[in-house]
């Protein structure tokens, strides 16, 4: 690969922010190729071994978004 | 019986001789605490530790070990096979290893090294070793070796045991593994053997004198293993203990393992771990059960194996060298000697007194 | 600290014999200097080894977990905090307990005191300000105050914030200690010094969970590192591992900590944990305003959501 | 009301309004007859791209 | 996390309700730009564990 | 449509229900000329029977709805567009066909002249059959073409990229739906859609090319030509004579648009009695108004019906459920094409392909369109063959889908928890259109992490969970009204809670519907109905203090007067209506002479006699509608201005009526008002958002100037009255949208669950909006939608048990310390201690109360609560496959 892409995995909130994704979708926004969406319940879902575990798993980020 | 005569002048230069043929690991100290680590180029080992903090036993028996490896990819051919790892059996040499530590390598192999199975990893590790013992000459005031079947000059288990003698070190040399280090490293002056068996054996003497502290446990093997594993003492005992498992992890002698795998995506590896009988998870069952559920009944558990039932299977006295690391580490002073005064004396009309 | 032990002494054997309680869990003299074994007491004989001293530093609250029998503690600042945490997480009820407090003047770092002197140590002797440790060949006399345990000397909360007996009067708090100066001065290094700082710091661990079994906080029937379905923390010596097993340790002590300092006192290996707990411990005093332990009404901050909570960090 | 009511309703057309209707009638508890002209349901919107204002897909 | 010395930009949170499409994608952008910024994750791997 | 030829034997398209081949008789040579039959011959079912013959079923029914729909006009007779003579002139509908991507053209857009070159310049001719007296005898307003024009553009655009020219010719632009003043205001400004005011007056092909010369004038009066690739007929829609004569045999009065004849207070009701319509029958009209009135008429049949509901209905059997216990995962991968929205931008096959090397994936490949019927069942089929217990469809999104393939999957006997969908097409194919290659790597780690997850999926149960009869309607207006009347016919208990101290809401101040009806008099009757209903209870003056509970379950703190009661219900219907905004501009509150539009019914309700005497009156439209800060039509106002307009004729027939506007937006059959003004001699002046018209109080004269977009200069019109047609503003109560969980949107207006297909619903189980909550509009819409949300409320509380999600927490009480975090920290308080037995003390979760977030697991020290369906290994399943296996 040309340049280095970063990894990022995005817990989003299947109400709030999975759902914009999709309506972004919907919308034909573009937006970078990086993130890898895990659909989790609610951000409350989110625990601090999932954060540390994609960053052990070799994410180069982790975006919580509710 | 020989023995040789070192003078300091050469210590440096023979071990570094001896680094084109070994692989050298000696006690190294470490911001507080000495430990035995790979000795680096030029890195002399640090012979003025009293002891250790941890046993050296991770030299041969590493906390973590890798086994095997296997892979889960199936369009591999090999996939979900075990294969053997490569490693690595060079010959090794440990320098300034206390004569306890080695006396505990030992006792370990009767776990590891018996007609009913041999590891092969130990043993390999174990056997491409040579053990240059230190001989203690201001044991820690901890220390019960001479009790517990060993002592500050105790040669068993050792390959050449090195003795400080002001501007030399005097070394006795024990076996053809040790003769041969000897000739790898160039120290060839030879005393006469006599004056110097002498002399070793009046420093043995005042060392042996040093020690204060020690163990009774001449009534151990013969007690009822079901009436002393019922005694009421127990909870006592056990009490304070917090399951940290320190005690095993710094005992020379404890050789329990786990084996785990980790999966990294579609491979992984078989490795075992140091475990612990102090841990409740020791001996949990698959569908749930513990059998030994209770920290009671974990720390009688270890007390009764290391002063028991070792005793009774193996009657080779019992499964401690009296290096006092247990004793020393324990956070909540929970205390080898004084259980094991419990237990010898229990039943008799005295069996409270601490050690 | 002689008058203590009477004290201690008179009371437990008082609440024994009245029946109040079942046993009294305290301190014996340790087999080995600085060291202090807990013990429980049921009957005079054993009332009679309960000592009191600077060696004292082990968490007794960590004996009551999931106990059914009424019970006696001994408790100094940091053990009633935590006793006053078991009791909001439903460890043990207040009914069952008699506190028996102690104003607490510091433990004595063992470690430090070693460090300090060259040979070994055969016997200490302290009094009220002084230490005075003695070995082959030498005898040395210490101010208490330079060896305390480093927890004990930015206590605030050295009386017992909850008790039923109290052996003494209370102490002084100290005040205008700095709490946070290691924690600070890690604050501001950068990315790569900090990781450097902690790599450092957990090189030697051996992951004998003593910190965390030495600790009252930690009582999960199963704990997280030792979970094996899904297992995603290693066993090994996998530094990975390792920093995970003491991040997630800590991260499980937020809000709860009283930085009783009974974690590093456990260490085999002479590690500073308390780098960890004690970050969380000051974010929670800062963002929450929280201290661990202080009230048995309130629930800690972190179990709790209120709409005011500080989310600057969100976008 | 006569009493000789009958449980069931033609909805005449499966169209989107139609199969609207009838999903809501079956769901309270009516029998359906849904009949439709053509060889399948879907109407007119079966035909369109996307919808407007949110550009979903019709389909 | 940041104590421990991962750089504070590798966890970002944030709040995005089901309608605020346009947010999202400001948001993923900025995300990726930030994370990009800093380079390539190359602490706290679990890496391959030692053959002992 | 005829752009291509179609087999005789065909598919109408491919997600057709049921989706079965069927014989074209026109062009079968077998049907037309008795030779041939060989599909008979080939069909390896003997599927095809030539012997069919037309039978005639007699159905006894308690009740019908009729929705027969619309035909596109046939522009083939307006000779001056040519569209018969030039394959470049084409209706809107073929260019939808050639949007598809399962059209005929794959979604490539293209020309249909003989070179099928990519167009560069597409024109747009509004009203092509509609609003148009000339050359067809459809006067009304079809009322979605303005919409689906600019819809086409824009995507016309997105396919073809940014040069593409797209030129709408319009008279009015109708966008008057909710949401639509946004598209059109960004298909403008973002996309660069060209709008002309014109209506075109002739296509002529440019000599030796299939090019199309457009000659329009302009507003200022000049003659333009400009030369097009491409013109789209924006045809309006029509009633089809077959329609119109089988509504005339069953004896249902038509409009003059041959549309269904029906009252403002009654809209699905036919003159029939027992006959109910929806769809375009009833009147023009675009998707959400079709499921509105649909839900309506169903209601509306409903309530005639209620006392025989479930009595000729049939329990659906189910496929027993195979038990996967103790199974290896043995997983089916489906990836979606989605036509072109995925293949275009992802190597489909390649994801498939590389599906299949994943661990446990036993079958992979990929479809079409998997949300079509067929391919369901050969999915089902496939899981069935392939003994498959674990499925993972990669497409768009489980927002939509994930319902419709765990049917599938409980269709083949599987657990529908077993499932994972991949989200390759919403947050992949459709946002990284530019970037094909790393979508189809996205792609791939998507798939590969669902993969990974799903093989870890566990069956689950749900719970069954009765339903509380009871409705509550938050608003007593008409619509809350109407919603209360159809329950309360289906025979459940409803509850109206009100804010004010009377019924009746907005309508209480109108004076006439645009059909013509006595507003007052229709609402007391239904005020009359509801007093009087023995299932429904009026709650005036009453306030919402707190909700809790769930769908089937709700419990309501109501507060009225300084009273307290708690309300136990099933569901509840927001209808809390609109208000119009209080205006600041155009002097409003200075004169006396200047009134709101209301203002002005008021007056004619109290039959004001200063009405006759005016010379001369005013009417400005868009008043804080379709402003920057309010891009909103209000939909009701220009409707109203023009009857008002024309009641004031009709009071004094001499009297003066100017109409300003921006755009007349009298839709579907209201255009006959507009039309019938115009002929009265009201004046329409057009003004822009730029030049708003001018309001001047000089000497006691009340004086408007405008700019005439005729002649292009400025009126000074000296006036006697001022109406001013306001904007609608929603009640919006954050506080209640809070209480039920429902979104708002920036408006302040209610976020309903599909803007399409769920216009009457929340995406919250349970509740349901109606009104002008929703969105403006007029009487007869607001009755509809009242009936709607009732029609989608009676689906649920028929039931009378719903299940409950299988996604829900438990605990594992071997690993619960009893700490009291999930108790203390669950919003739903669905954590509490066992109180007695073996694990007395260790916390259990409710499944009823629990919804699934997953707050308590990650709040657990202990690792004691499990998230079914989000467990923690599930997850870390993913995490652990972000990355390539090493």
């Amino acid at each position: 690969m040309s340049e280095w892409e970063p990894k990022i995995a995005a817990f989003l909130c299947n109400w709030c922010s999975y759902g914009a994704a999709d309506l972004a979708g919907v919308g034909r926004m573009e937006y970078p190729p990086n993130i890898r969406v895990i659909r989790i319940p609610c951000t409350g879902r989110m625990s601090p071994k999932f954060f540390l575990s994609a960053i052990r798993e070799g994410a180069d980020g982790v975006w919580v978004s509710g | 019986m020989k023995i040789i005569k070192i003078d300091k002048k050469n210590w440096a230069s023979g071990l570094e001789d001896l680094a084109g043929s070994y692989r050298l690991f000696g006690p190294a100290k470490e911001e507080e605490f000495h430990n035995f680590k790979a000795l680096d180029q030029g890195v002399l080992p640090d012979l003025t530790c009293l002891n250790t903090r941890l046993s050296p036993k991770s030299l041969i028996y590493p906390q973590s070990e890798v086994m095997f490896e296997y892979s889960l990819d199936e369009s591999q051919e090999d996939h979900h096979i075990m294969k053997e790892v490569d490693k690595d059996y060079s010959p090794r040499a440990v320098i300034g290893i206390r004569p306890c530590d080695v006396k505990a390598f030992l006792l370990v192999r009767k776990n590891f090294d018996s007609p009913e199975y041999r590891d092969p990893y130990w043993i390999r590790a174990y056997e491409a070793t040579t053990f240059v013992g230190l001989a203690c000459e201001a044991p820690c005031n901890t220390c019960f070796c001479t009790t517990a079947g060993c002592g500050p000059y105790h040669e068993e288990g050792l390959d050449l045991l090195l003795m400080d003698a002001g501007d030399n070190f005097l070394v006795k040399v024990i076996t053809d593994k040790g003769e041969k280090l000897l000739a790898d490293a160039g120290w060839d002056t030879e005393v006469n053997t006599d004056e110097a068996a002498k002399q070793i054996e009046a420093k043995k003497q005042a060392a042996e004198a040093k020690i204060s502290s020690f163990v009774t446990a001449d009534r151990l093997k013969e007690m009822d293993t079901v009436e002393l594993y019922s005694a009421p003492f127990w909870e006592e005992v056990a009490f304070a203990c917090i399951n940290c498992g320190t005690c095993t992890y710094v005992c020379p002698t404890c050789w329990c393992f786990d084996i785990q795998d980790e999966n990294r995506g579609r491979s992984g590896m078989r490795m075992r771990n140091w475990d612990s009988c102090m841990y409740p998870l020791f001996t949990l069952h698959g569908s749930g059960h513990n059998p030994r559920d209770t920290k009671i009944q974990r720390v009688r558990q270890r007390f009764m194996h290391k002063l028991k039932y070792y005793v009774e299977k193996y009657d080779n006295g019992i499964q401690c060298v009296g290096c006092g690391r247990c004793v020393r580490l324990c956070p909540v002073n929970i205390d080898i000697r004084r259980v094991c005064y419990m237990m010898n004396s229990y039943g008799t009309s005295d069996n409270t007194c601490a050690a | 600290m002689l008058s203590y032990i009477d004290k201690i002494r008179e009371t437990s054997a008082r609440l024994l014999k009245d029946c109040s309680v079942e046993m009294v869990i305290g301190f014996r003299k340790g087999t080995v200097p600085m060291m202090n074994e807990p013990h429980f007491a049921k009957t005079a004989e054993a009332v009679d080894k309960l000592v009191w001293d600077s060696n004292c530093g082990i968490n007794l609250a960590n004996y009551l977990t999931n106990r059914q029998e009424k019970i006696g503690i001994i408790a100094k600042g940091c053990d009633s905090r935590n006793i006053v945490t078991h009791i909001i997480e439903n460890k043990i009820k207040r009914e069952q307990l008699i506190i028996i407090g102690v104003p607490c003047s510091g433990m004595i770092d063992k470690r430090k005191i070693n460090a300090m002197l060259d040979g070994e140590i055969n016997d200490v002797v302290e009094d009220e300000n002084n230490i005075t440790v003695k070995g082959n060949d030498f005898e040395k006399i210490l101010n208490k105050r330079d060896v305390l345990q480093q927890n004990c000397a930015v206590c605030i909360h050295r009386n017992p914030v909850i008790y039923d007996e109290l052996v003494a009067d209370l102490v002084e708090e100290q005040e205008g200690v700095d709490r946070y100066a290691d924690v600070r001065s890690i604050e501001a290094m950068s990315s790569e010094e900090k990781w450097k700082y902690f790599d450092d710091l957990l090189s030697n661990c051996i992951r004998c969970y003593a910190c965390r079994n030495a600790c009252p906080l930690c009582y999960c029937p199963t704990c997280f590192v030792d979970e094996s379905r899904p297992q995603w923390v290693g066993k090994s010596q996998d530094p990975t591992d390792v920093r995970t097993f003491h991040f997630l340790r800590a991260y499980h002590c937020a809000g709860r900590c009283t930085d009783c300092g009974a974690c590093e006192r456990a260490c085999p290996v002479g590690i500073n944990m308390r780098v960890f707990t004690k970050k969380l411990e000051k974010d929670c005093l800062e963002l929450f305003g929280w201290e661990a332990g202080m009230s048995a009404d309130v629930r800690p901050p972190l179990d709790t959501y209120k709409p005011g909570d500080p989310d600057d960090f969100i976008k | 009301m006569p009493k000789n009511v009958i449980g069931s309703v033609m909805v005449a057309g499966g169209g989107i309004a139609g199969m609207q209707a009838a999903l809501d009638l079956a769901d309270s508890g009516y029998y359906v007859y849904l009949v439709e002209k053509g060889p399948s349901i879907g109407g007119r919107m079966s035909q369109l791209d996307k919808t407007f204002p949110t550009n979903d897909c019709a389909m | 996390m940041e104590h421990m010395g991962i750089e504070p930009g590798r966890l970002q949170f944030s709040w995005v309700s089901s309608a605020e499409s346009t947010k999202f994608v400001e948001v993923v952008k900025e995300v990726t730009e930030a994370i990009k910024a800093l380079g390539p994750n190359e602490h706290f791997l679990k890496t391959k564990a030692k053959v002992a | 449509m005829g752009i291509v030829k179609r087999k005789s034997a065909y598919v109408e398209y491919a997600q057709a229900v049921p989706l079965k081949y069927c014989i074209d008789g026109d062009s079968c040579i077998y049907i037309q000329k008795g030779k041939c039959g060989a599909c008979k011959k080939f069909c390896p079912t003997g599927a095809v029977d030539f012997d069919q013959k037309e039978v005639t079923e007699t159905l006894k029914v308690g009740s019908v709805v009729l929705a027969p729909g619309f035909r596109p006009f046939d522009p083939s007779k307006f000779d001056n567009y040519q569209y018969a003579k030039l394959p470049n002139v084409i209706t809107a509908m073929e260019f939808e066909r050639i949007l598809s991507a399962s059209g005929p053209t794959m979604g490539h857009v293209t020309c249909l002249s003989k070179d099928e070159k990519e167009p560069k310049k597409i024109a747009w001719f509004q009203c092509v059959g509609s609003r148009d007296m000339n050359k067809c005898d459809n006067s009304y307003c079809s009322g979605v073409c303005c919409m689906y024009a600019i819809k086409e553009a824009v995507i016309a655009k997105e396919h073809l990229g940014d040069a593409l020219d797209c030129a709408i010719f319009f008279m009015d632009m109708r966008t008057h739906g909710k949401e639509f003043e946004r598209f059109y205001e960004n298909a403008s400004e973002k996309h660069g859609v060209r709008f002309i005011r014109s209506k075109v007056h002739s296509v002529t092909p440019v000599t030796n090319t299939d090019d199309l010369e457009v000659r329009y004038v302009t507003e200022d009066g000049e003659l333009q030509t400009e030369i097009f690739d491409m013109i789209v007929l924006s045809v309006g829609l029509e009633i089809s004579p077959e329609v119109s004569d089988f509504a005339k045999q069953l004896k249902i009065d038509l409009t003059p648009g041959n549309f269904c004849q029906t009252a403002t207070f009654s809209p699905v009701q036919t003159s029939k009695e027992g006959i109910f319509v929806c769809g375009t029958l009833q009147g023009p009209k675009d998707i959400p108004q079709a499921i509105i009135d649909s839900s309506a008429a169903a209601t509306a049949a409903g309530e005639i019906l209620a006392e025989v509901r479930h009595t000729r209905t049939k329990t659906a059997e189910k496929v027993p459920e195979i038990s996967v216990t103790n199974e290896r995962p043995k997983i089916g991968v489906f990836v979606c094409r989605c036509g072109v929205n995925i293949a275009g931008v992802v190597d489909v096959p390649a994801v498939a392909e590389y599906a299949a090397s994943l661990p446990y994936v036993e079958y992979a490949t990929d479809n079409l369109y998997s949300c079509s019927q067929d391919t369901q069942e050969t999915m089902a089929q496939i899981i069935k063959d392939k003994n498959l217990n674990r499925v993972v469809v990669a497409a768009c999104t489980p927002k939509t889908h994930e319902p419709l393939f765990q049917e599938t999957l409980v269709n083949a006997g599987v657990n529908k928890y077993l499932f994972e969908m991949a989200n390759i097409r919403n947050q992949n194919s459709w946002v990284h259109k530019n970037n094909p290659e790393l979508a189809t790597k996205k792609a791939k780690d998507l798939v590969r992490m669902a993969v990974h997850k799903v093989a870890l999926m566990e069956p689950l149960e749900e719970a069954e969970l009765q339903i509380n009869p009871t409705a509550m309607v938050v608003g007593g207006g008409i619509s809350g009204m109407a919603a209360a009347r159809s329950l309360a016919r289906q025979g459940y208990e409803t509850h109206i809670i009100e804010k004010k101290s009377q019924l009746g809401g907005q309508a209480l101040n109108l004076y006439r519907t645009a059909k013509g009806e006595d507003v007052q008099e229709k609402l007391s009757d239904l005020i009359g109905e509801i007093e009087t209903h023995k299932k429904i209870h009026v709650h005036l003056d009453t306030e919402i203090t707190d909700v809790e509970g769930f769908v089937g379950n709700f419990e309501t703190g109501l507060s009225s007067n300084g009273t307290e009661e708690t309300l136990e219900h099933g569901i509840a219907i927001m209808a809390t209506g609109a208000t119009p905004l209080q205006p600041v501009e155009y002097s409003y509150g200075k004169d006396s002479r200047i009134v709101t539009a209301l203002e002005l019914d008021r007056k004619f309700i109290e039959n004001d006699s200063g009405l006759k005497d005016l010379n001369t009156a005013v009417f400005i439209q868009c008043v804080g509608s379709r402003e920057p800060e309010r891009m909103y039509c209000s939909r009701v106002c220009c409707t109203h201005s023009v009857d008002n307009a024309l009641q004031l004729k009709k009071l004094n027939p001499d009297m003066n009526v100017f109409v300003l506007y921006r755009d007349l937006r009298t839709y579907g059959e209201r255009e006959l008002l507009y039309k019938q003004a115009r002929e009265q001699g009201v004046i329409f002046i057009r003004y822009t958002l730029e030049n708003k018209p001018q309001v001047n109080i000089e000497n006691g004269k009340l004086l408007v100037k405008t700019v005439d977009h005729v002649i292009g200069r400025t009126l000074e019109i000296e006036t006697d009255l001022l109406a001013l047609a306001t904007a609608v503003i929603p009640n919006r109560d954050d506080k209640l949208a809070n209480f039920f969980k429902v979104p708002l949107n920036d408006d302040g207006f209610f976020v309903e669950r599909h803007a399409k297909l769920g216009p009457s619903e929340f995406a919250t189980d349970g509740v349901f909006l109606c009104g002008m909550a929703h969105y403006p509009k007029p009487i007869d819409e607001s009755i509809a939608q009242g009936q709607a949300a009732a029609s989608r409320g009676v689906t649920l509380l028929a039931r009378e048990t719903i299940f409950t999600s299988g996604t829900i927490a438990e605990t594992d009480p071997m690993l619960c310390s009893q700490c009291g975090v999930c108790v203390s920290v669950c919003p739903y308080s669905a954590p509490s201690f066992i109180e007695e037995g073996p694990f007395a003390e260790k916390a259990q979760i409710n499944p009823v109360l629990c919804k699934g977030c997953g707050l308590c697991v990650a709040s657990c020290r202990s690792g004691a609560i499990h998230l079914k369906g989000f467990d923690n290994d599930q997850i870390f399943a993913q995490i652990y496959a972000l990355n390539e296996a090493v």
